[in-house]
């Protein structure tokens, strides 16, 4: 049972975007940007916004180092918000922390949820749900106060 | 040496059954603690012995007529001598109470150096420190204008001695180093250091929240001006740790903290001061915690020291030798004579992804910049894991340790 | 108001039996325990969760991944909410551990006002004050040209606010003052207070080291800028104490102690610092005793506090009646309204030698200055004799002081 | 039995000689000086001593308040050490330190034994020692250090 709880936290998609994270490096004519912090492990992460004028993500990429669990999720939500709307973006970044906590997350589409579906297991780990949620709140902090 | 007169001979095992929580599982796995470089474990004498003394005789100390106040005070100053013997200090008037290893070596800082203190003088300290004998001396260099001077480490992790010698100059105020470092385990040949550093004129701190546990400490033989101790990795309680310091020092600093018992008198204009070691002690010292402390002492002080440290020696080689069959895994540190702490670097693995796939085995180890950071940039690392043993451990608990390496290997890679 | 769901009505008798200690004897008769405002017992329940907490899920808190680092980190933080609820406060960011109530107000003192002060800036406080809340302001004048300006209290040991009042001027940084003396009792109008301070633009410290013990807490509604409590008073451990500050001023202050845990980088020449309230808390915490300090707090609010402060006033009121037999005896502090506290002098009595003979009797008070000498100067008196009261006594321990008391008589006179 | 310890700590002689110290106020053309301080009770004692050419104590008074401990102690002190040698005071106060705390006392001068004897109840009274000893031991500094 513990075996299947790692097994299932650490499965392949997860090692897979952790090991070869997508969109990773500096965004040339970012308009947003901004750095993000774990002191528990002292895992860090950048990340650079092209934001059109509608608010839209017009591109997004990211730089750090960190866990797996980190560099996954980090790697995960930049393909998923590329060309999404604050609003699309904002309720992507609710149902995940609500999945990541183990918490209701249906609202979320259906073809989201599926992509998100494989960092659910981390509810199980809450001391790793920050190493997950990283990330997305320097995501956010990148729209909210990131503007260069 | 200064142990009392009916040693025990170490039994390990026996050691083991005095730790209650040692016999809990986590998951359904028994428990395997390999983090006692973080906090060590409590035997159950010393949880009784606090508890028994605050359902018999517990009031607050100094200054009180009546029975329990006496009989705390007693308690409080018995502790005092109990530490005193462990360090083998000259008398109880060397040894502060504090509530920690860290408030130990802010209050040299705050109390003893930062009166000192010119723009332009110098702090010698080694890239191993722990934060605790770090940011304080930041504090002064952002405050005060003092210049920081790190000492580097060998590949190896020992002390270069000479590079120490090489960085203590006619501005040097103070040199403050580890007695054992907490990531490396290297021990630093402390009276060689201290006699280079005294020969310029030059008093050493030495942070011994690591030392004091798994070496004898003699700091009359060591002739160290200040020697901090932290409790709760001496198997004693958290909210307590001590500041052995030599008279002189102590005499010629000012209060840190300002409160009860600290003083001598008090009025709307003026103020005076306790003689040490009440100057440094302001309001309700930490009276439960010191009866603990002692009843720990008393516990470690109870057996053959060498032996306890030939058994930790034993588990460090053991670790050292098991861990080489796996060629990737990089051990940081191997220092010659080294104390009982094993840290390391997987190749592609993350010291958390690991700390987590171990946790779930149920072996405990601690992952991170083991608030050595300095350190870690001269490993070019982000973090490491660790596994620290103490007196409880046993060769079952390094055999699940690598076993709970190889099941992370197979996970995450 | 912050008290959980389901309060359980007072029961006097009942409580006394959570105290293991206040049925033993001392020289053969029973303990009348009447010096709890030097320092609590502690109840049962205190003692066990402590225990429980060492021997089930202890490690060291923050930054560990496995199993018992995050269950102590939850216990810890769990504590840290269970004071935050107990002082009301907005949100637990706002509660700082200290080592006790004197250390919460030398970090004000130390983080706060000590980068802010100017020569001449004056700081207000009364002459009621304890020592712990003068001596860290005698600092700031001896180190940096602070001036302390005294508001006096009336004769029944009142607080004079028009006096207070007047005292603060456009020089005056600080309010510094007791929720209530710990020698006479006297309970002072924080909201008032604060209010004629805050009009002025002045923050205000409360010393609540014996005030959160006897009054319910607000913090919020008393809109104090500052609140300190220490732990062994309110029937928790020794070695913790809290600082409850609100957030703008948190933000505002440095760093006090250097360690781990209150950083966020550290290289050789820079450090950055945690947010509040890890800023605060360099090294290792006093992590069992926020455990038990937490199970204290759950204690007291799980009666129905108004009736703990009826019965204590009760106490108080039956005490003071009693030695109006008694007209060699005076009695210092009789403000409207008071807490349970009975400071008296005793015609040719030394406060000593009357102590001395009530501990025979098995009675236990203070004799002293109570690290109040501006207060004893303020009443012209050397020290003073003092019985103070806490939910566990009753009448009879009353009985047995006035009994004492005459006793004393017949031996001294 | 109690009662007993009590009556005899504070038998009718301490009583009186802290009711009425002797040879108590500020002695003019005083040489040697010291104030001792017991921050336990805030007792505080000053005694004055004129030394002659040996060192013998010609003159000594002393000043203070406290508790009925440490008045009749002083007072008691300076009424036996007038006129004796340093040889003598040092004997004198060794034995009263060992007869407070229960010690054996027996080299003390038959004579000088009596005279203390009704000091010897504070030897079951441990937290009061001090009271006892304060003058003695500002006696001891007002030789060594407090030439004026
Ligand atoms: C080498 C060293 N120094 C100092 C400290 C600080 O001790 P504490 O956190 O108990 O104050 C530690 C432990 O964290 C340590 O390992
Ligand atoms: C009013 C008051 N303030 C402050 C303190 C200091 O508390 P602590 O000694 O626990 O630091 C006390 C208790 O001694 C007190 O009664």
């Amino acid at each position: 049972m513990t075996d299947h709880a790692l097994r299932e936290l650490y499965q392949e998609v997860i090692l897979d975007h952790s090991r070869h994270p997508r969109h990773y490096g500096v965004l040339e004519g970012a308009n947003h940007k901004a750095e993000g912090y774990n002191p528990l492990c002292g895992d860090k992460v950048t990340v650079y916004l092209q934001l059109d004028a509608e608010g839209r993500v017009a591109d997004i990429k990211f730089e750090g180092k960190g866990c797996a669990i980190s560099q996954a999720s980090a790697s995960m939500m930049v393909d998923m918000l590329k060309g999404r709307s604050q609003a699309e973006a904002e309720k992507l970044m609710t149902g995940f922390l609500h999945l990541v906590k183990g918490e209701d997350a249906s609202d979320l589409p259906e073809d989201d949820r599926e992509r998100l579906d494989v960092m659910g297991g981390i509810s199980e780990f809450p001391m790793r749900v920050k190493c997950a949620t990283l990330a997305w709140h320097t995501y956010k902090n990148a729209v909210e106060e990131g503007a260069q | 040496m200064n142990a009392p007169a009916n040693i025990k001979a170490f039994d390990a095992k026996a050691a083991r059954a005095d730790f209650e929580i040692l016999s809990r599982t986590v998951y359904g796995k028994p428990l395997v603690y390999l983090d006692s470089g973080a906090s060590a474990q409590k035997p159950r004498v010393v949880l009784d012995t606090m508890r028994d003394f605050a359902q018999t005789d517990y009031a607050n100390v100094h200054r009180g007529v009546h029975y329990l106040s006496a009989a705390a005070t007693d308690r409080y100053e018995a502790a005092r001598e109990t530490v005193a013997k462990f360090l083998n200090a000259p008398s109880v008037d060397n040894i502060v109470f504090t509530k920690g290893g860290t408030e130990a070596i802010n209050l040299v800082s705050y109390s003893w150096l930062a009166p000192l203190i010119q723009p332009g003088d110098e702090i010698v300290l080694t890239v191993m420190e722990h934060h605790s004998n770090i940011v304080p001396w930041h504090f002064l260099r952002e405050r005060a204008g003092a210049v920081l001077k790190w000492v580097d480490v060998r590949d190896d992790g020992s002390l270069d001695i000479e590079a120490l010698d090489a960085a203590i100059t006619p501005k040097t105020k103070l040199v403050a180093i580890t007695h054992m470092s907490n990531v490396l385990g290297t021990i630093t040949p402390l009276a060689d250091i201290v006699a280079r550093a005294h020969a310029k004129g030059v008093p050493v701190l030495v942070d011994g929240c690591q030392g004091a546990v798994h070496e004898i400490v003699d700091v009359q033989a060591l002739d160290v001006d200040f020697y901090a101790v932290t409790g709760h990795k001496l198997y004693g309680p958290t909210g307590i740790g001590v500041l052995y310091a030599k008279k002189a020092h102590l005499k010629a600093m000012r209060p840190f903290n300002g409160g009860g018992e600290m003083i001598r008198e008090v009025s709307k204009d003026r103020v005076t001061y306790a003689d040490p070691p009440a100057r440094f002690e302001a309001g309700t010292p930490p009276i439960i915690e010191s009866v603990g402390l002692a009843a720990a002492l008393d516990y470690l002080s109870g057996f053959d020291r060498a032996a306890v440290t030939a058994h930790e020696h034993d588990l460090l080689a053991y670790a050292r030798e098991q861990v080489r069959q796996f060629n990737w895994l990089r051990v940081i540190g191997d220092a010659p004579g080294k104390g009982a702490i094993l840290s390391f670097e997987a190749d592609g693995m993350h010291a958390h992804d690991l700390a987590t796939i171990l946790d779930r085995e149920g072996v405990a180890v601690r992952a991170g910049h083991h608030c050595a950071q300095v350190l870690m940039e001269r490993f070019d690392v982000a973090s490491t894991s660790r596994a620290s043993f103490a007196l409880y451990n046993n060769r079952a608990d390094v055999d699940a340790l690598v076993e709970g390496l190889a099941k992370a290997r197979s996970i995450l890679i």
